[in-house]
């Protein structure tokens, strides 16, 4: 993968310089962009989503929520006839639902609803990751913005020269 | 790199599953199983049961009459013994014990928790035999018990496989009862209290 | 730190010098530094008072129940009280965080790190009641739904089985929360540190970089956690109240208990937060963050909160009263009139009538009246909880058995542990994790432009 | 958990029997070395045997499992208690296992007793009586008993004139000389006669309290019930005149509080009255001076209310008359009794509600005057050596006035044959325990004709010998005679029992010991005209302090004479009227303790001529002002201190304070005898009150409905209940639903139902504090009600209250893991060791029967031994409550499925607390067979379920009460019909 593609990283200071560079390199046709920021910022992410699906971590959240619901409703109303007890003069089990199951099941879809989503994003944000990728710099987490661009080799010049004419304090490979 | 941590928190969430369930399961231990060995008298049931074709009842005469099974007086043992075999070690002991009008301790092999009801009489006069619950008594020289709730039982309920229970474990009685009241229509209580009272 | 500061800080704040992305960094990751001997002399206090209340809850496993004030009738007490109390407590954080994050409240940010915090370490505070309090907690695994050989499942009709569930989700979904929340700083942390430190923040900040890629799904999830979040907030204390409204005692049997007790969470809730925000606000110097629009805020929310109470109360005497149930009147005349008449006046001071004072501007911005305030609101809302449980049982159905609770040191240590529990956990959360969310308060900020012209756009 | 803390006995098989039945389950297991053919273990065998927890002399059978006796009931069979038994009876069961119990023979060694070997403790005995003799003392040779009238009696008799000693005395504190004096006096005959309460349309009683103690508080309630009862169609009615709203005044329809005293003004003025009204002259001739206005005045009983009762008592036929307890032990008792026998006389009761001939074995004691002679015997240095008999306790049954204890002390040698410590073993130098009743021999004889026979229940399970062994195996060394030989050549006691009843039974004791005895009708003797001499009347001449209070010592229910006090269940259950468990108290009129600030639980200060005694106050509104009121026997045993009372209670007893002297005539204690001075000490010793309040609070919880109301309802049948509406499918019931009725309108409160459900279900004593702080672990408690807005006036309800067995039981869904739910047999279980603890179901159960294990509680080594094998002991931290006997119904199920090959009837199963009841106030059943007396009861007009607005549908029905209307205003119309 190194070998078919070059990466070249800017490092901006400000927000709207940063927006031109990726209004630029869009312009130039380099669509395989990472932009890091210490906070997501509405400008880029305008810039970037425009050709971008939704995320697709609120398909987890759905099944999770689903799947909760319906183990719920599994777990009380197998358990209630495992021996089928009458307690304060209430049946085993009412159908569809009996009222008190209710709380259970909205319960365990919030449950597994929540995590699902958390292990979605950790899925598709390609998280943990244990090493930072090459173009990665402590600065972004803090007042720096960074444009890093794969390019097939050969072109990072044209990169370089779009990245510092939008403005960026530095620009390295 | 992804599975290295998945497996780290997997393994940890194990580790609190098996701690959780020894101690569950070591909570719920009922009748402590002697070794044969601690018998006063090395009693052979095989010799008893398969030699010479004792009935178990003719020992243990209260199971049919009685919540307990009750042991043979040590007069009922003499009554053979006084003539039978009366040179062996054992049986020697044994007609001490009958001279001293002193009892036998035999150490208990078979104790339900103490919160537990068990009639004999129940399951004698329905027919069940000693063996469903004492095991293959007859071939034992003296008898020792394997019963309880086990770990590995627990595993396998937790992983979703409805194993048949250890012998004498609340389940095994259950599963019995129910059998029972299905198959021959009998009436084994399945209430609660029937037996914790 | 020196009044010298604060004032400097003050006079920060009104001149509005907004700090840029740098500054927050910087700020926030001194409250992280190495804390000076106050904090250990309270780290002292409240590990001397958690020994006390581990000693008297071994020997009340010991001794049995009695060791606690317990009797017929008031067969629960000061730990169901207790109980209450902290999940109340529990509330404010994820309502912050989730609510007022969908409702897009912008003076959020700068609290709610701190907010969700004090929500788990409440509730684990809380969690530890039902195990204090049952006569065999260790048989209290009976009420997880496990398969076992003797084929026994809990009973999903008892409100307790709907709390086991209730609070557990509700604990577990506000951690999952809070870690979400942090991961980004975590990743902030990491890159201002060096050594061991590094690592450790390395490992739990999952390698987040904040990449486009993974602020999209970030940002997403992180909604619809809200969104998750949002109904489990106000279902909790609901869940909790039908502890005592599925009852039949009068008192408890009223459908009022759902709202009633959400609404007190929040009120005590923010009590707690403003308990808890103000030392930091002073101690870490963070007036630039935690302006005074920020206490304005939060003390308009507990004025409504406390006059929605009001009218619950209200609510209750009358709908009792004009319930012409000869059993409920008794019941009511007997706490109004009665052994703990003290303890309802108590309760009706500090919840209805020390919010007032919060109408008065100056007084909502004034960090000595809102502490006070706050800490009135807590006595009075564990008071509201004792009124419900213990004379409401005092004097309910049935005479012959009617009788006085009297607390015991046995579990007025305990009670009293539980709060050094739930500080020790906030101290040391304070000084490994940032109190102030860097992102969120940098989301607030002005982006950096280079031209104004830009910027402004926006 | 300690898996100890949940041990109830297991089988050690019948060789625990061998062992005396004093070994707990052990992982060993004992054979029998013989087989006992009486005891398979596992199963229990039934022994009959007699009571001698007081003179009473009722039938019981003891329930003895793998050689142990775990329960008494009474014996269906013996017709003086027919099966019921009463609250000292039930506890009998702790005397026997009675921690403090001494393991052998004791020898005084300074302060403290030192055991020592029999041989060695008979002969010391020998020695002494020896010695006696040798030196010309044989009338220095006292021998002090309990009423004994049957073998053991008689025996000590020839005993005491073979070594030449005094006469045998047989003292009860309790025996009714006056009766027997009055009898004499005004029929010649001095006997206490069998009063026959079910024949009776109207019953006059001056404070005999039939209920606590008079005479026999099983079979006079049993009579009552028939002739009160509405269930019994009698519908009777039945006043009491007294000072003190007694246990037996709270029960009356009409309820006269006299002044302290002025019993024989009244008697007297309604004799007169009722010869007015046409009754024989000759007998008003002997009240002819009376005169009923004036008694009227100086009692405080309006003149229209006597002329009212004496209209009643001509019109009814027969009626009865009857007079005794404390406010019958007056100074003025014999002339009381004397006017009452006129009384019955006139209104010709005399053979119909008053039969002589099956007469009480009271006549059998000797009066308290002689008892005093020997006193002062013992005072004056005439007794080289005292022997006294088990159940006498001298030292603290005698009044205070007679100084015994000092007398006793002055004894050389004395000899105690109680086999517990007590005051009198305290003084005595040679302590031969003898075997308690249920391991003895030995016979009874409550009333003539009636011969009950007493059989070894058990093994003893102390080193103990029968008192007869001991006196003839001394009395032959004294004497220098072998076995067979000389005035005494039995070998032990029991030969000389079999001997004595070869000719009631004709070689077949057998039967007789199945049985519990040998009953035979015994004509009623003629007696002649009532001889009607003046009766002098005036107000009773109490003596102390004009200006005091009249005592009133009167019986305890629960501790007799003393008898009672040692037993730890008799201390815990509270007494009816008062609700004090534990400590006693003195009674104050509210109006008293207001006039001297005197609080509830104030210590104070009783001073009486004779003595003072501290005592925590207990103001009522239902005592004359001019009176206080203690009861008798309270004292504790050495193992209550400190385990259940922290410091131990002063002196408790009240007789410590009455004068020496008998009364006059008949030679009887005087028991209202003085006047006391109150005083404040300053201290406080709050009392253990259970019931909170008396007050229901307009709760309907005891309801009633007025006699012609009933009677109304009766004919036109039950107006069928309203269904609940419910959204959910209701229970089925496949097999049995068992149910409970309770007849609130048979219920005395007597309290006999509480100890024996303790006794059953192995429920723990957990002390004074405790049970003050609402933590008693009773699972049925007896709850006194007054009728709403007619406080401190009878009839007062009392109504048996335990798990009502809900069909929507509050406790269940509550419960978390199902500790809590609904047998298919309508029961409402609780599984003990499912419970974790959470209290939940305790809080929801709106009639708070619930009782919750706050501690482990222990009992006590040898009283475990006495525990329920069949009823699991719980362990700290857990729920129970009434299980309705779950045990004796599933025996009651086994028996008729697999030995009688049926289904369950009546009678089948009987729960413990409606086994005991006196009066068969409490009903269980099958509810799905409508031919079940429960299903009867349940679907009568009189039926109603407590708190039924709340919708719990209880298993459990209650019969309202039916009220009088004599005496009560016309408001008793508004009676909830």
């Amino acid at each position: 993968m190194a070998a078919t593609t070059e990466t070249v990283l800017g490092v901006f200071a400000h927000v709207d310089t940063t927006v031109r560079a990726l209004e630029e390199l869009r312009a130039k046709g380099y669509h395989d962009l990472t932009v890091y920021t210490p906070v997501p910022v509405h400008e880029i992410e305008d810039v970037l989503e425009r050709d971008r699906p939704v995320s697709r971590v609120r398909i987890f959240a759905l099944l999770g929520g689903l799947v909760g619901l319906a183990s719920a409703w599994i777990l009380t109303a197998w358990t209630s006839l495992q021996w089928s007890l009458f307690v304060g003069g209430k049946p085993p089990i009412g159908l569809p639902v009996s009222p008190p199951y209710v709380v259970i099941m909205f319960e365990m879809m919030v449950l597994f609803g929540g995590v699902a989503t958390v292990i979605g994003m950790v899925v598709l944000g390609r998280l943990p990751r244990l090493r930072p990728s090459p173009s990665f710099d402590p600065r972004f987490t803090n007042d720096r913005f960074g444009v890093a661009v794969h390019c097939t080799p050969g072109r990072g010049s044209s990169v370089r020269d779009i990245l510092r004419a939008a403005g960026a304090d530095e620009v390295r490979a | 790199m992804t599975t290295k941590a998945g497996v780290g928190a997997l393994g940890i969430l194990l580790l609190a599953v098996l701690i959780f369930l020894a101690v569950s399961s070591w909570s719920r231990q009922p009748a402590v199983a002697a070794r044969p060995s601690s018998q006063p008298i090395n009693f052979p049931h095989n010799t008893h049961v398969q030699t010479y074709k004792i009935d178990c009842q003719y020992c243990h005469a209260d199971a049919r009459r009685s919540e307990y099974a009750g042991l043979p007086s040590v007069q009922r043992c003499l009554g053979c013994h006084k003539i039978v075999a009366t040179d062996k070690p054992e049986i020697k002991k044994l007609t001490e014990y009958g001279a001293k009008a002193e009892p036998i301790p035999w150490t208990r092999v078979y104790k339900l928790p103490e919160f537990t009801y068990f009639p004999h009489k129940a399951h004698v006069q329905f027919g069940v035999r000693c063996q469903t619950c004492h095991g293959a008594v007859e071939t034992m020289t003296t008898v020792s018990a394997h019963t309880g709730p086990t770990l590995t039982n627990d595993l396998l309920n937790v992983a979703g496989f409805r194993v048949a229970p250890p012998p004498l474990s609340m389940g095994w009685c259950v599963d019995c009862h129910r059998e029972q009241n299905a198959t021959r229509s009998a009436h084994a209580p399945l209430d609660c209290v029937a037996c914790h009272h | 730190m020196s009044t010298v500061t604060e004032r400097h800080a003050r006079a920060a704040g009104t001149q509005a010098v907004t700090p840029t992305y740098g500054d927050v960094n910087r700020d926030v990751l001194a409250t992280l530094r190495t804390p000076g001997s106050l904090y250990f002399a309270w780290m002292c206090i409240v590990g001397l008072l958690l020994t006390c209340f581990f000693l008297a809850w071994g020997y009340q496993i010991f001794v049995g129940m009695g060791a606690a004030g317990k009797r017929t009738p008031q067969m629960w007490a000061m730990y169901i009280t207790t109980f209450v109390f902290w999940i109340g407590i529990g509330h404010a954080g994820t309502l912050i965080s989730a609510i007022l994050y969908l409702f897009r409240a912008r003076w959020r940010t700068s609290i709610y790190r701190g907010a969700e915090a004090m929500t788990i370490f409440a509730v684990m505070t809380a969690g530890l009641f039902p195990l204090i309090h049952a006569g065999r907690m260790w048989f209290a695994y009976f009420l997880l739904p496990y398969p076992n050989q003797r084929y026994l499942w809990p009973n999903f009709k008892s409100p307790l089985v709907w709390d086991v569930f209730a609070i557990s989700t509700y604990l577990s979904i506000s951690t999952v929360f809070f870690i979400v929340g942090l991961i980004p700083d975590i990743a902030a942390l990491r890159d201002a540190s060096t050594g061991w430190r590094r690592r450790i923040y390395a490992m739990l900040s999952l390698g987040w970089e904040g990449s486009d890629g993974q602020w999209r799904h970030y940002r997403r999830a992180y909604g619809l956690l809200a969104a998750f979040a949002t109904p489990l907030v106000l279902s909790v204390h609901s869940v909790v109240s039908w502890d005592f409204a599925m009852a039949l005692v009068p008192g408890w049997h009223s459908t009022l208990f759902a709202p009633f007790f959400v609404d007190g969470a929040i009120f005590s809730g923010f009590a707690m937060v403003l308990i808890l925000i103000l030392p930091m606000r002073y101690f870490f110097n963070l007036h630039t963050y935690l302006t005074d629009r920020h206490l304005d805020a939060m003390a308009k929310l507990i004025l409504v909160t406390g006059l929605v109470l009001t009218y619950f109360y209200a609510c209750e005497l009358f709908t009792s009263w004009y319930s012409g149930d000869h059993i409920e009147k008794a019941s009511l005349f007997w706490r109004l009139s009665s052994t703990y008449w003290w303890a309802l006046a108590t309760m009706y001071f500090c919840n209805c009538v020390s919010p007032l004072i919060l109408f008065w501007k100056r007084a909502r911005t004034s960090p000595v009246i809102l502490y006070i305030v706050s800490i009135l609101v807590l006595i009075g809302m564990w008071f509201e909880r004792f009124n419900i449980i213990v004379p409401s049982l005092g004097h309910d159905f049935y005479p012959y058995t009617w009788g006085i609770y009297v607390p015991t040191v046995t579990d007025s240590t305990i009670i009293i542990g539980s709060f050094a529990w739930f500080f020790l956990l906030f101290l040391a959360f304070i000084k490994v994790m940032p109190s102030l969310s860097v992102v969120e308060v940098k989301e607030t900020l002005p982006a950096p432009m280079r031209d104004a012209a830009h910027g402004s756009h926006h | 958990m300690k898996r100890r803390d949940f041990f109830k006995i297991v089988a050690s098989t019948g060789a625990a029997a061998a062992a005396g039945g004093c070994q707990q389950a052990t992982e060993t297991i004992l054979p029998l070395v013989v087989p006992n053919e009486q005891l398979v273990p596992g199963v229990a065998s039934w022994f009959a045997t007699v009571c001698r927890e007081c003179p009473a002399g009722c039938g019981v059978l003891a329930r003895n499992r793998d050689g142990r006796v775990v329960k008494l009931e009474g014996n269906p069979d013996h017709p003086v208690n027919r099966g019921g038994l009463c609250i000292r009876g039930q506890a009998g069961l702790q005397g026997l296992y009675h921690p403090d119990r001494f393991a052998g023979p004791q020898r005084r060694d300074g302060a403290l007793l030192k055991s020592l070997s029999w041989d060695d403790a008979l002969k010391a005995l020998s020695e002494k009586l020896t010695a006696a003799r040798a030196a010309g003392k044989g009338r220095g040779v006292a021998l002090v008993t309990q009423l004994e009238t049957g073998s053991l009696g008689a025996l000590m008799d020839r005993w005491t004139q073979a070594l030449g000693a005094r006469p045998r005395v047989s003292f009860e504190p309790f025996g009714h000389e006056a009766i027997r004096a009055a009898n004499r006096a005004a029929f010649g005959r001095e006997a206490v006669p069998y009063y026959a309460f079910e024949d009776a349309q109207v019953i006059l009683n001056f404070g005999a309290d039939w209920v606590e103690t008079w005479i026999n508080n099983v079979a006079l309630p049993a009579g009552f019930a028939r002739m009160h009862a509405f269930r019994e169609g009698r519908t009777g009615t039945y006043v009491h005149v007294e000072p003190r709203q007694s246990l037996t005044a709270a029960n009356a329809d009409e309820w006269i509080r006299n002044a302290p005293g002025t019993e024989l003004m009244v008697a007297a003025a309604l004799l007169k009255l009722v010869g007015g009204e046409g009754g024989d002259r000759g007998s008003a001739a002997a009240v002819a001076q009376v005169d009923p206005r004036q008694a009227a005045e100086q009692s405080g009983v309006p003149y229209e209310t006597l002329t009212r009762l004496a209209k009643m008592l001509t019109r009814a036929k027969p009626s009865l008359v009857i007079a005794g307890g404390v406010a019958g032990g007056g100074p003025d008792a014999t002339a009381l009794q004397y006017v009452v026998s006129l009384l019955n006389a006139v209104l010709g009761n005399v053979g119909k509600t008053v039969r002589f001939g099956a007469d009480w074995a009271y006549g059998k004691a000797t009066p308290y005057a002689e008892v005093a002679k020997v006193v002062q015997a013992m005072g004056a240095g005439e007794i080289e050596v005292l022997l006294l008999g088990p159940g006498v306790n001298p030292a603290f049954t005698l009044p205070g006035g007679l100084k015994a204890a000092d007398a006793i002390r002055k004894v050389p040698f004395v000899v105690s044959f109680a086999n517990q410590p007590d005051e009198t073993t305290a003084l005595a130098h040679l302590v031969l325990p003898d075997t308690h009743w249920l391991e003895s021999w030995g016979d009874y004889s409550p009333r003539e004709g009636v011969n009950g026979l007493m059989q070894p229940t058990m093994k003893p399970i102390r080193d103990s010998r029968p008192v007869g062994d001991v006196l003839l195996s001394v009395a032959r060394t004294v004497l220098g005679t072998e076995e067979g030989k000389g005035p005494l050549p039995w070998a032990g006691f029991e030969p000389y029992l079999r001997q004595a009843w070869e000719p009631l039974v004709k070689g077949d004791l057998a039967a007789a010991q199945r049985q519990g005895g040998v009953w035979r009708d015994v004509p009623a003797a003629a007696v002649g005209p009532a001889r009607a001499q003046a009766v002098s009347v005036a107000p009773a001449k109490l003596e102390g302090d004009a200006g005091g209070y009249a005592l009133l010592a009167y019986p305890s229910l629960r501790m007799y004479d003393g008898r009672g006090a040692s037993r730890a269940w008799l201390q815990e259950a509270p007494d009816p009227i008062t609700s004090v468990a534990w400590d006693a108290w003195v009674e104050i009129a509210t109006e008293t303790a207001n006039a001297l600030g005197i609080a509830r639980g104030d210590v104070v200060r009783v001073t009486s001529p004779y003595g003072a005694i501290e005592l925590a106050a207990y103001p009522t509104p239902t005592l004359h002002p001019k009176a206080v009121a203690v009861p008798i026997g309270h004292r504790y045993a050495a193992y209550h201190v400190p385990r259940y009372v922290g410091s131990p209670a002063t002196a408790q007893n009240p007789v410590a304070l009455l004068s020496g002297a008998p009364e006059a005539q008949s030679g009887g204690v005087q028991y209202l005898g003085v006047r006391v001075t109150l005083a404040k000490t300053g201290a406080r010793r709050p009392l253990a009150v259970l019931q909170a309040t008396f007050d229901q609070d307009h709760r309907e919880l005891a309801r009633h409905v007025e006699l012609g109301a009933a009677r109304e309802q009766a004919l036109r049948g039950r107006t069928e209940a309203h269904e609940a509406i419910t959204m959910y499918s209701n229970q089925r019931y496949p097999g049995y639903r068992w149910g409970m009725a309770v007849d609130v309108d048979a219920c005395l409160g007597c309290g006999a139902c509480v100890v024996a459900c303790i006794a059953e279900n192995n429920v723990p004593v957990v002390g004074k504090a405790e049970a003050a702080y609402g933590r008693q672990v009773h699972w049925l408690r007896i709850e006194r009600w007054f009728e709403d807005g007619r406080q401190g006036e009878a009839p007062n309800f009392f109504m048996p209250m335990f798990c009502q067995h809900c069909e929507v039981a509050p406790c269940e869904p509550v419960c978390p893991v199902f500790a809590a739910y609904r047998t298919e047999e309508g029961l409402n279980g609780q599984v003990y060791n499912r419970c974790v603890g959470t209290r939940y179901c305790g809080n929801n159960c709106p009639y708070h029967v619930r009782r919750f294990n706050w501690y482990n509680y222990d009992f006590p080594e040898p009283l475990e031994v006495q525990l329920n094998p069949d009823v699991t002991v719980r362990q700290l931290g857990v729920m129970e409550k009434c299980t309705m006997c779950i045990q004796r119904i599933m025996a009651g199920k086994d028996h008729a499925h697999r030995d009688a090959k049926r289904a369950v009837r009546d009678g089948d199963i009987q729960t413990a607390c409606q086994q005991t009841c006196p009066t068969q106030a409490i009903t269980f059943g099958n509810l799905r067979d409508d031919g079940s007396a429960v299903s009867k009861l349940t679907s009568s007009p009189r039926a109603y379920q407590v708190l039924d607005e709340v919708g719990t549908r209880p298993g459990v029905s209650y019969l309202k009460k039916v009220v009088r209307e004599q005496g009560g205003p016309a408001t008793r119309a508004k009676g909830h019909a």
